[in-house]
């Protein structure tokens, strides 16, 4: 792997950019992988890094049908943080922001990964005994966390209107000072690069039409580009299209997916250098370096695989934006777009074996995918590699929603007398 | 002790039914009752648009099978008024009837008779039906002029275009973050059922809407 | 500084209403019709800006939304700013200030000429990723100086002045567009009666017209605009929306229109008026008449002032009267743009050349070029510019027949504009917003809209048909095609003749080749606002980013506030090249909303500040406000929380208005509870189900207590309900849960048991309800009521009786959430404020206390009464939370939740079960939200037991008081437990029952 | 933004005036008590979710308080009929298209 630095950047520079090597082979595919990974996202990438970095699989194939990084990856507000209520959220989603930490220096390869800290924003009691709730766990779960009043979060973002004549007046926040956000489209690429100079070969314009059996287990994929190619071991992680995969090999999942809007701002001199998240008056909002405000907020109601939502969530999205901060009422915004969530029930991924021996599926992260992505390659390659769940990974089966041991992300309905 | 206790006891009481307006001099406050007061401009002629409260009203709730021959006629007996159809309202002197929805239609009257009413229709009416008393839960608005309409554009998704929506027709739908039932009762004449709680809101929403047009307080007659 | 380069003649500018305004700090003067684009042409203004990356001075381009340099910060006070306005629809207004937004280090110093090119040459695509990375700590040093460059223009930092408002509409067809081919649409589909939206991003209606100097029946265009848009005003079935862009196209024929109402007339909007309005609009056929954007032509320097699209000369000379230099190169590739040299002869200047890419370029448009006395250079092309600060000259060599490579010698012509046209770009964007993917057209040399779902139909210049008469007819009959699918029968209006110069085929020309590699060549800029040049996407070809998507965003090409308008065609070019595919093998990448920017506010609308959510209150918010009342929002309801005195603190507060009820009667607004009246023989039946408790036996004139679940077992809402008649009952459910939980039972009634008799209305609003609580309730309310008999034993407790309160017909519940002697009188809510004054014109002898919220929170959770919401979380079931009293298991019909709440995970011991919670020290009290654990030495992460629900200090006992979740709790009672809390401190406590107070139940029943 | 049409209004109306309900034609088992935990778990959690055709329930939340069934393409977004409770889909197939005109009820 060429290793990029400052230094090597001038030598370049020298040579006209001429010399620089490709970031990934084209490789052609073979017959027959130790692993196949379906879904060249964010997620798969990870996996197959992890596979052959700490499991030393490197026979391994990622067949995207897109291009790398191409669903959700691309597609989201890029926010990373951990602090999780549940433990077995809060250690997952922790073990991720670990790897996060030192992970441009690993892959040599700059995720720009900016821990400029994360407000979660309180507006009502309720709003205030969660986060009250969450901190608490937090912190004994070894989790950065702290719970501010609202004189504490008007310290860190000078230009949230904290005032008590709002509509829902902040009364408070959670606050994790290590989380943040990183660029998205590198991690993804760093990802790539690194396993693809381990020798995992990714395998892009290659989509799954079907997943093939043999009496109940797994075998292989069939590609419409490339035909058949065989596996011992098969996961998929193609968020968005899970429920489409699981259905080719004959089962359902408790998933449903659902169209996820973001937006952008024109770029602005910067403001703004925390992420500023409010589930009440419902929207969240950070400042990219290159100036975009990056907003989102919640999920469209209804099934949809179409990347786009309904106009009226963007309209709700930034009348929460302009009511938490009225001076970004003349900014401008850019552009929109959606992606494909699959949600589950209780708002937790499924990090599973499946009714189909050798088949596993890592999904349903919902609207938080993006800051586990190296957590949850870590823990599936695991899965992978051994047959067996990482520990990390153990609570997240798909079967818990057989038995009822749900880790119910959503919280409090937040409804009081 | 209750008349409806005190009638269970002989025959059993079904529906639990009441007179509930004081026979004293009692002050009702209508949910406008503080707004209404504060109506900006004077100068009534010139006004685009006129908005004003028809406060303290009969409204009840009426349920039951539109197909049932004995529900439609127990109505009209009861009522005075045929039951319309979807998204119609049949109107007689103080009295209108909307449709609401298949099975529900709303009746509003002079305020006192609620009471005489709700008996009256539960007289006329059997089988599977509901009257509900929703007096004290809504009140009725009225919006005028020239400019009404761009008020509702403003202000409702529906599309309140003459040719969708000519005099006599009523529809439920979203008003700002709120709903209303919407009536268009004239030319320019419009009149809107929202709901107590979230009246003081559509009243000040209405009120910003038609600043432009400068607004104005009841149309002169 | 004068208008130098303003005609004495000509334009659609008013020269009689000169306007002042200011750029970058100088004072300049344009006219009333101007933009202030064509106003700092006028006045000479070359540079305008600092390009992003490189730092290199740049001038106007284009006329249009295209416009990629021209990017300024408005606004004369701090409250007005608004940043990254394009000049180039920016209408000129007296008074106007702007600024340049990529000025650094200033306009007027060659930071490049400067530093060399070295350091430029140290920003390939991606270097960011390759570099900054060592030492892991010092990122965050780099992004602080990295953040420092980002960003155009800045944000106000006060509050928006204006206002912005939204109108709603339904049209049977809107046209995007009133070009020539949209105003013909319009007439065709508005002769047939149909509804007519015709929205324009211009202050004039026009399009092309406007600058155009072809005849149209042999009169001036302008003419048969004016007259068409006298015609279209006429209708009433018309709505025409200058100033207005179609920004987005959403599902189902949604459209977003922005319209900038003010804008145009000064910094700020006139009293009572919105600054901008979205319109909303359904349309039943949509027809796109979005026209075409020019193309520019990739070649060395070609971002250097002067530099411009050829359209958008002829644009400045036609409309504005304002010729942007001396003299003039055009670049073409097609026989279109010759009017370009045309329209700068006729202004008296000199065309130096037109060099023409096409060796046989021999026609009608030469000829007439050279009838002119034009130099034509044909099968030439220009490779780079030459100049610093504005163009001096062009190198022009000439060009394999291919276009692939440059031959022959090199000639430089002396000019200081260089016009270029690569051909026309359709605007497919809005096509493109509902997911229908563009499709190449080699004839039309651009992408069109491909197929979609949407009722759409495409005319004129956007479907590839760039000529006048052809845009004109198109128009025409589309717009009647999509009047008469939308139920208007039309027939195509008859259309203008046009006299025009037949042309011949273009040339697919896209980055004009240099005698050096790209990567060595002068930059090919291809997107401008980004800096990304052709070298560029190369090198990111060569690094494998393959896909046109990874292209765009390893370098960023498209990401800019144009979204790529002029660059992204000629980007995908020079990837196909450089990927030795077609321009369709390599694909366009997805167009999204906004075509252009639009300002939050005006997407928020009126749904801000007071009006941004609802404000429910209840009937007595008054008399609260009157009183003092802190509120707590509820859902949308404002609450009273606590009616604290002069001087006391909440805490005081609470201890008082806790005794005053606890030792005589206190009162609550409990009007906010949801209530939902249920009538129908299968009322009882419905209950049965929807409830986890019996329903079957409840006799009239009593109530319950119910607890809801959903299908997994978990309690999600509780509350009273009372059985009014055998068909009639009346339930009440949580403040914030009153709308979720009618949905709810309609849901199961309507898809599961559509045959049970019952209708379901909310009747919240319609009572009034106040609640009284405490020992003296009973001798309060006989003194208003004389035919209500209270006896203990005949009004007893869960009883309701109906009667009269105050004068006015009361249904009275005498039901207790406090533990007290308790009754909830309910009256119709416009007498509610009535009898709540008389209850205290009467109570002052019994201390009435009004409390709020908090207390009633203290007063349950001393009875050890749940909050659903917040002792509950929609994990836990109603054996978790020990209330197993309330499940009837043995109910014929097996009930909403009783099978979920069987499943594995949720009868297994260890489960999170409700206690209470008592400190060791009575005087702490203990956070909610606090997390128990056994062993708070233990290390990181320390196992955890359950967190605290509810927590208060409570004046009644002395002490403070908890409910929370424990594992295994029902099974620890006496238990010790910790809670490390935030601060440091650990607070020991022992696991007891819920019930602090009155365990029997004895005050309630008194 | 859906333009939807209620089956019980008779007319289209705005998707604000609506609130989505997941798939539709699901029915609750007759004998929830002799369900398996996994019967139940498939019930209450597990659905299609298909790309494409999808019969889903809204409710017309704004209006007449009517649940109804709509059958879309999860893709497109198309609405290929909207029909009342309790009546079964006139489409089931996505090639069913050009009979797609909602139930003008």
């Amino acid at each position: 792997m060429q290793k990029y630095s400052g230094f090597g950047l001038l030598r370049h520079a020298l040579t006209y950019h001429e010399n620089w090597q490709r970031v990934w082979r084209n490789p052609k595919p073979k017959k027959k992988y130790d692993v196949i990974i379906v879904g060249g996202g964010g997620h798969g990438l990870a996996t197959a890094y992890y596979l052959a970095r700490v499991h030393n699989i490197t026979n391994v194939a990622v067949v995207e049908k897109g291009y790398l990084g191409g669903g959700n990856t691309a597609r989201n507000t890029t926010i990373v943080r951990s602090n999780y209520l549940w433990d077995e959220a809060a250690l997952l989603y922790e073990h991720a922001m670990k790897l996060w930490e030192g992970l441009s220096q690993e892959l040599n390869y700059n995720l720009m990964f900016s821990q400029r800290g994360v407000l979660n924003l309180g507006h009502t009691l309720q709003d205030m005994r969660d986060i009250h709730r969450r901190v608490s766990a937090n912190r004994l779960n070894g989790i950065d966390s702290e719970a501010l009043d609202a004189r504490g979060v008007q310290e860190i973002v000078p230009i949230l209107d904290c005032s008590a004549s709002r509509r829902y007046p902040v009364l408070g926040a959670s606050w994790q000072p290590r989380a943040g956000v990183a660029r998205h489209d590198a991690v993804a690429w760093g990802f790539a690069r690194a396993a693809d100079a381990m020798g995992v070969d990714l395998l892009q314009q290659c989509e799954v039409t079907d997943i093939l059996t043999e009496d109940g287990a797994a075998i292989g994929v069939e590609t419409r580009q490339h035909g058949v190619i065989h596996g011992d071991r098969i996961g998929c992680v193609v968020a968005g299209n899970s429920g489409v995969l699981a259905k080719m090999a004959g089962f359902r999942l408790p998933i449903e997916s659902h169209p996820l809007q973001a937006l952008v701002s024109e770029p602005i001199r910067p403001l703004l250098d925390t992420v500023v998240m409010s589930n009440h008056v419902h929207g969240y909002i950070s400042q990219s370096d290159k100036g975009d405000l990056v907003i989102g907020a919640g999920i469209d109601g209804y099934n949809g695989y179409g990347q786009r939502g309904s106009y009226p969530t963007v309209e709700h999205t930034l009348q929460a934006i302009v009511e938490m901060f009225p001076i970004f009422s003349r900014v401008r915004m850019n552009r929109q777009w959606g992606g494909i969530v699959d949600t589950c029930p209780d708002a937790c991924p499924i990090i599973s074996d499946t009714p189909v021996e050798n088949l596993f599926f890592n999904c349903g992260w919902g609207t938080g995918g993006f800051k586990a992505t190296p957590g949850s390659g870590h823990v599936f390659a695991t899965t992978l590699a051994t047959g067996q769940p990482h520990d990390l990974a153990r609570p997240f089966s798909m079967f818990r929603f057989h038995n009822g041991a749900l880790i119910d992300e959503h919280g409090a309905a937040g409804v009081a007398h | 002790m209750s008349e409806a206790v005190n009638a269970a006891v002989n025959e059993p009481i079904r529906v639990a039914v009441m007179e509930q307006l004081p026979k004293a001099n009692v002050t009702a406050r209508s949910p406008l009752a503080h707004s209404t007061r504060v109506v900006p401009g004077t100068i009534q002629e010139t006004a685009g648009v006129y908005l004003w409260e028809e406060a303290l009203r009969t409204h009840l709730a009426i349920r039951g099978n539109a197909g049932s021959a004995d529900f439609s006629r127990g109505v009209e007996a009861a009522t005075g008024l045929a039951l319309p159809d979807r998204l119609q309202c049949s109107q007689s002197g103080d009295w209108s009837l909307s449709w609401i929805a298949p099975d529900e239609w709303l009746l509003i009257g002079p305020g006192k008779e609620a009471y005489a009413m709700e008996l009256s229709l539960r007289a006329q009416l059997d089988g599977h039906y509901a009257v509900i008393n929703l007096s004290g839960g809504q009140t009725l608005l009225r919006l005028a002029g020239p400019k009404a309409r761009l008020v509702l554009m403003k202000s409702c998704p529906y599309d309140m275009h003459d040719r969708n929506f000519p005099v006599g027709k009523v529809v439920t739908t979203v008003l700002a973050k709120s709903q209303a039932t919407v009536h268009r009762i004239g030319d320019e004449e419009w009149a809107l059922v929202v709901r107590r709680s979230f009246a003081d809101y559509v009243w000040r929403w209405l009120m910003d809407a038609g600043k432009e047009y400068d607004l104005g307080p009841r149309r002169p007659e | 500084m004068t208008q130098r380069n303003r005609l004495d003649t000509g334009g659609r500018i008013d020269r009689g209403t000169p306007l002042g305004f200011k750029f970058n700090g100088q004072h300049y003067q344009g006219f009333a019709g101007d933009t202030l684009a064509s106003a700092l042409l006028a006045n000479g203004v070359d540079v305008i800006g600092r390009s992003f990356k490189y730092s290199r001075p740049r001038g106007i381009v284009a006329a249009s939304a295209e416009e990629p340099n021209a990017v300024f910060q408005l606004g004369a006070t701090e409250a007005t700013q608004v940043p990254n306005v394009r000049a180039t629809q920016q209408e000129l207004f007296d008074g106007l200030v702007s600024q340049p937004t990529s000025g650094w280090p200033g306009l007027k110093i060659d930071f490049m000429g400067v530093v060399g090119s070295l350091l430029g040459r140290m920003l390939p695509p991606g270097f960011y990723y390759k570099t900054f990375m060592f030492p892991q700590a010092a990122w965050d040093t780099y992004e602080k100086y990295i953040r420092k460059a980002a960003g155009l223009g800045r944000s106000p930092r006060k509050p928006d002045v204006d206002t912005y408002d939204h109108l709603n509409h339904h049209t049977d067809v809107l046209i995007v567009g009133a070009g020539p081919t949209g105003l013909s649409a319009a007439l065709s589909a508005a002769r047939a009666g149909a509804r007519v939206i015709l929205a324009d991003e211009q202050a004039e209606m026009g399009g092309s017209l406007l600058d155009c100097t072809d005849k149209l029946d042999d009169k001036p265009a302008a003419e048969w605009v004016r007259g068409t848009l006298q015609e279209l005003a006429g209708y009433d079935n018309v709505l025409l929306l200058p100033r207005a862009t179609v920004n987005g196209y959403h599902d189902h024929n949604f459209l977003t229109i922005h319209e900038r109402r003010t804008d145009h007339c000064a910094d700020h909007a006139p009293t009572n008026l919105s600054r901008q309005r979205l319109h909303r609009v359904r349309a039943r056929w949509v027809v796109l008449a979005t026209g075409a954007h020019e193309r520019p032509l990739v070649y060395g320097h070609n971002d250097l002032p002067g530099c411009m699209l050829a359209s958008a000369v002829s644009t400045y000379i036609n409309r504005y009267a304002v010729v942007p230099g001396r003299k003039l190169v055009l670049m073409t590739t097609n026989d279109n743009a010759y009017r370009t040299a045309f329209d700068w002869q006729d202004a008296g200047r000199e065309v130096v050349a037109i060099v023409d890419t096409r060796a046989y370029a021999t026609g009608a448009w030469q000829a007439e070029a050279e009838r002119r006395g034009l130099k034509i250079l044909k099968g030439m092309a220009v490779i780079e510019a030459r100049g610093r600060q504005r163009v001096t000259g062009a190198v022009v060599a000439g060009l394999t027949s291919d276009g692939n490579r440059v031959t022959g010698d090199r000639q430089i012509l002396n000019c200081d504009t260089l016009a270029s046209s690569g051909g026309w770009s359709p605007v497919v964007h809005l096509s493109c917003h509902t997911g229908s993917r563009p499709v190449w057209d080699d004839d039309a040399i651009g992408f069109l809209p491909g197929k979609t779902v949407q009722q759409q139909l495409v005319a004129g210049a956007v479907n590839g048909r760039y000529s006048l008469s052809d845009c004109l007819t198109d128009g025409a009959s589309i717009g009647a095609e999509a009047a008469t699918k939308a139920g208007f029968p039309a027939k195509p209006a008859t259309v203008p003749f046009v006299r025009t110069r037949p042309e011949i085929g273009a040339m697919a020309l896209f980055c004009v080749p240099h005698p050096k590699p790209n990567s060595r060549a002068p930059k090919q800029f291809v997107d401008f606002q980004t800096d990304v040049t052709a070298a560029a996407i190369e090198l990111a070809t060569r690094e494998g980013f393959e896909s046109i998507e990874h292209i765009k965003r390893y370098t960023a090409m498209g990401f800019g506030t144009d979204q790529g308008k002029l660059g992204n065609i000629n980007g995908m070019a020079v990837a196909a090249k450089s990927l030795n595919q077609t321009i369709p093998e390599t694909g366009t990448t997805i167009f999204r909303p906004n075509y252009t920017p639009v300002t939050f506010g005006a997407i928020a609308g009126r749904h801000c500040n007071d009006l941004f959510d609802p404000i429910r209150y209840s009937a007595m918010h008054e008399w609260h406000v009157r009183n003092g009342a802190r509120f707590e929002d509820v859902g949308q309801w404002k609450r009273p929380w606590y009616f604290p005195k002069a001087d006391e603190t909440m805490q005081q507060a609470l201890n008082r208005e806790c005794l005053a009820t606890r030792e005589s009667v206190g009162i609550l607004d409990a009007s906010t509870l949801g209530k939902i009246d249920i009538q129908g023989k299968d009322a009882r039946e419905f209950l049965g189900r929807i409830y986890t408790n019996a329903w079957a036996k409840l006799p009239v004139g009593k109530c319950r207590y119910g607890l809801m679940c959903k299908e997994d077992g978990m309690v999600f809402d509780d509350g009273v309900t009372s059985c009014m008649g055998e068909n009639h009952f009346v339930m009440t459910t949580t403040t914030g849960g009153a709308a979720g939980v009618l949905e709810w039972l309609e849901l199961y009634h309507q898809t599961e048991w559509p045959e049970l008799d019952v209708y379901m209305n909310t009747v919240t609003d319609h009572w009034a309800t106040m609640t009284l609580a405490g020992p003296n309730a009973r001798k309060l309310l006989a003194e208003l009521t004389d035919d209500i008999d209270l006896d203990r034993d005949r009004f007893r407790f869960m009883d309701w009786r109906q009667g009269t309160v105050a004068g006015v017909p009361a249904r009275v519940f005498r039901i207790s959430f406090t533990g007290e002697l308790s009754y909830e009188i309910n009256v119709q809510a416009n007498y509610g404020l009535h009898v709540w004054e008389t209850l205290f014109d009467h109570g002052a002898k019994y201390k009435l206390t009004p409390y709020g919220t908090e207390t009633m929170h203290i007063l349950r959770a001393e009875k050890g009464f749940i909050i659903a919401g917040q002792d509950t979380d929609g994990s836990v079931h109603p054996y978790d939370l020990g209330m197993s009293w309330a499940v009837k298991e043995d109910k014929p019909f097996s009930f909403i939740g009783k099978r979920g709440m069987k499943r594995e995970d949720c009868v297994r011991a260890n489960r999170k079960q409700l206690v209470g919670i008592k400190t060791k020290d009575p005087s702490v009290v203990l956070p909610e939200g606090a997390q128990a654990v056994d062993n708070p030495d233990h290390p990181l992460p320390v196992p955890m037991l359950g967190h605290i629900t509810s927590s208060y200090y409570s004046a009644c006992l002395g002490r403070s008081i908890a409910l929370g979740v424990i594992k295994g709790g029902h099974n620890r009672m006496g238990d010790t437990v910790h809670y490390p809390l935030a601060d440091g401190r650990i607070v020991e406590a022992e696991i007891c029952n819920t019930i602090f107070l009155d365990p029997e139940g004895e005050r309630q029943n008194v | 933004m859906f333009y939807l049409f209620c089956p019980y209004c008779g007319e289209h109306r705005e998707e604000e005036e609506f609130h989505p309900r997941g798939q539709a034609h699901l029915s609750r088992p007759e004998d929830p008590d002799g369900c398996t935990d996994e019967e139940w778990g498939d019930f209450i959690y597990f659905r299609t979710n298909p790309r494409g055709l999808h019969h889903e329930i809204w409710v017309h939340a704004v209006g007449c308080r009517k649940f109804f069934n709509v059958t879309r393409d999860t893709q497109s977004y198309e609405i290929l009929e909207t029909y009342r409770m309790g009546s079964a889909p006139r489409i089931t197939d996505l090639n069913d298209k050009q009979q797609s005109r909602e139930v003008q009820a």
